[in-house]
């Protein structure tokens, strides 16, 4: 008897228990029947018939009157078995699609991985999540032969695969500058040029570029229409925006930047991010940035690393566990 | 909001169909039409179903929800199981647990209207689902 | 009347002439609604709903019978219609994945294009086209300043968006080098090096380069691994293979590559191509190089550029319209 | 190799159903089943449609054939319309002409078993198919 059979065999008896009784447990043998047959690739104009097939038997006097009946929807049924087939044609494609973005998403974060640089003075915790596979936002430190810390976060308008591999090329051009010996603002100037003549047109960058000196105990930065990022002081007990002015990254190779800067004490707290954060919606509704900190007030005792491990986690529930855009989060507290 | 609670223990598959025929009693007597209650019942399956097989007892409760202008089903499965590690996996598509497509906690989220979860390791899961009559 | 009465009506009406007449012409209206249906997303479970109710109309005297067997179905369906709908969103996600490799595919052809040189001596034609959107398969023309024309051609192993990560590397190592004075040995040994160092080890690629000296009148040309092109001699009207020993790229970085030449008489067609053209399958047997070569023979007589197209659109249905691999053709005939 | 040739001219959408019927005569005496007549029959509608609808005027022919261990039916829809331009992109999933899921010719490929296809632009295409019977 092969399983085609025992299939029949079953659902009738089923069929036939519920016609009968009318109880919730053939109910549920139904439902497990259905999910067992989708597993096995049976289309729905296949478990129609079958159900023709079982009605007959229990109905041999109805013959004439569901043969005919029941045909007209074993036909009209055949337009949704084909859809059901085109999906799962797109399901295997998709497999194969995720398989290779994850081998060059592997690729990526080999190549853009940045290690927290190792410092008595600071505490610093980073988080970064891509919203699909590649990740569009990018960070970086470096620790400097002087104990300069430079700190890099830049978000590519649009995201995945295209918003990686202009990552990959911003990156190759960081590398190449000298180290530390420029202040922020020409940094941002020389990457802009690149950018300029690499990048599509169509794309834009945003970037935070940042250097600590411990020896000033300052934080000196530039901004290319990056997110705001926030400062908070120890001594005021309040948090407030880190703002300067600069185009976006590859709109004029002309450009020109600022290089603003903050005295860093004991206990102040340096929020770097991107818009994946401060954008992020709750049933379709933006939220606004004071609930971001309102947010980051909750963990802020906590060591960086923790902190933004769990606002991160906040935000992935707000958001359904759906991110709608890369998320980066960076904080940096001065410990001494 | 008007409140009124029954629930169902799950411990053994035969308490599936017990939860599921409370679910069903409870959406007709809102005045859910035939498709919707096969819905909420498929629902409230996957519920017990996960709960039975995962976490191995637990609880599914029902409440009659009522907004401004319409009612509807509310269910809650709680367990003290193992716990979900990585939740935006478990709810996207194709990840289902039981393996089936269309399963999992996406088709409950499907076959509903609104849906949270909130999971801990070694703690336990609790899901709420509505269901609003339109 | 709302449109899901209409649908009601309509079907109802429908199943009652199917009934009486049995005819074709009502059922090909049923694959119609259901198809109508199927865009207006209605679930295959609602569809089934709009079936009890039609019969119910139609059979008010079997209420007792239809209403809890048909029931039974209802609920087995609602599975389908689950699995519908994980398609269906799939469906989206996928539109949404390709728009995404769509853009990425444009900036990758943007970088990697490579114009054919203009010269009297060689007609040159040349097909790529990646079997996914993006790009695995690598050629490139340099014409000197001494006249010296340099081809390359590569494949990198795997296919897909990583394959076209570590092209976009070859490319930008390639242009730094300085221009036709290294040997053809010398070339594939530098750029081994760079694999060796950059790539991700489970990568490797394939790649022969070629130089044409119009002075000599020869061909130098050297592999690192890649299918052998074809030779083919117009005074013996015979093919052979272009064959030259060489590790892939990216094992070893000590590789060494050997210098092989040609002496290329008028009428003389030199073809180089990847492993996606000779490994084309029919019903899953791969087809043999002697295959290639009849097929070739074929469109020999026309101009490069056209001749390689033909042989494309061959190949393109013997595997029914669906390439497994990237397909890269070049055709240089010798003119004078 | 037996042989046995019939043909329907479409012209008008009516003809779509003369040749359903024809074919699905053919089917049955060939002795597919019901699901698989319902196929065959979807899939020259689908053929005939495209015919009626983006060449105005062509023909579908049925053969039975004859393999060593089975027999099947093979029809073949020809017309002289504007032909393919893209054929790889027509028999891509989600291209379909008409628009639906599931439809156009990766529709009729799925429905059948053997599918060819030469299509030449501003000179008509022509599609054989064939399925045959397990
Ligand atoms: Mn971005
Ligand atoms: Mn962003
Ligand atoms: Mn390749
Ligand atoms: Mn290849």
């Amino acid at each position: 008897m092969d399983t085609r059979e025992i299939d029949t065999r079953n659902y009738t008896a089923l069929l036939k228990k519920y016609i009968e009784t009318q109880d919730e447990q053939a109910l549920y043998g139904a439902e497990q029947i259905s999910k067992s047959f989708i597993k096995k690739n049976i289309l729905p104009e296949e478990f129609v018939n079958l159900h023709i097939q079982a009605l007959l038997e229990i109905y041999p006097d109805l013959h004439d009157k569901i043969k005919p009946s029941m045909h007209f929807l074993l036909e009209a049924m055949i337009s949704y078995g084909l859809a059901h087939q085109e999906f799962q044609n797109l399901r295997e494609k998709q497999l194969a699609i995720k398989s290779e973005i994850l081998v060059a998403a592997r690729m990526q974060k080999m190549l853009l991985q940045s290690k927290i640089p190792e410092t008595d003075e600071l505490d610093i915790g980073v988080i970064s999540v891509p919203a699909n596979q590649m990740n569009g936002d990018y960070h970086h430190f470096v620790k400097g032969k002087d104990g300069t810390i430079s700190i890099t976060i830049a978000d590519v308008i649009g995201k995945g695969i295209p918003a990686a591999l202009s990552m990959s090329m911003i990156k190759y051009a960081m590398d190449s500058f000298p180290e530390n010996i420029m202040t922020t603002d020409t940094v941002l100037a020389s990457i802009n040029r690149v950018v300029e003549r690499n990048v599509d047109p169509s794309m834009f960058i945003t970037m935070f570029y940042a250097q600590y000196k411990p020896d000033t105990g300052k934080l000196y930065y530039s901004s290319a229409g990056h997110e705001p990022g926030f400062y908070y002081s120890s001594r005021l007990q309040k948090f407030k925006d880190i703002e300067s002015k600069g185009l976006v990254l590859g709109v004029n190779p002309d450009a020109s930047y600022v290089q603003d800067e903050l005295n860093l004490e004991k206990g102040d707290i340096i929020i770097l991010l991107t818009d994946g954060v401060t954008e992020c919606r709750r049933d379709n509704q933006f939220i606004d940035r004071t609930e971001v900190i309102d947010v980051i007030k909750k963990y802020i005792h906590l060591p960086s690393q923790e902190a933004v491990n769990h606002v991160y986690r906040h935000f992935e529930r707000l958001q359904n566990f759906q991110l709608r855009d890369d998320f980066t989060l960076i904080m940096i507290k001065k410990q001494v | 909001m008007m409140n009124s609670q029954s629930c169902v223990t799950i411990l053994k598959e035969w308490d599936i169909v017990a939860a599921r025929q409370m679910g069903r009693e409870i959406a007709k007597n809102i005045g859910f039409g035939t498709v919707d209650q096969a819905r909420i019942t498929t629902a409230i399956s996957e519920l017990a179903r996960n709960i039975y097989l995962y976490a191995g007892e637990g609880k599914i409760s029902f409440n009659i929800v009522q907004s401004l202008d319409t009612k509807g089903i509310s269910i809650k499965a709680e367990d003290k199981g193992p716990g979900i590690k990585d939740l935006s996996q478990v709810m996207e598509d194709g990840f289902s647990t039981s393996g089936g497509l269309g399963a999992g906690l996406p088709g409950v989220r499907r076959l509903m209207d609104d849906f949270d979860i909130i999971s801990e390791v070694n703690k336990g899961t609790t899901i709420v689902t509505v269901k609003w009559l339109r």
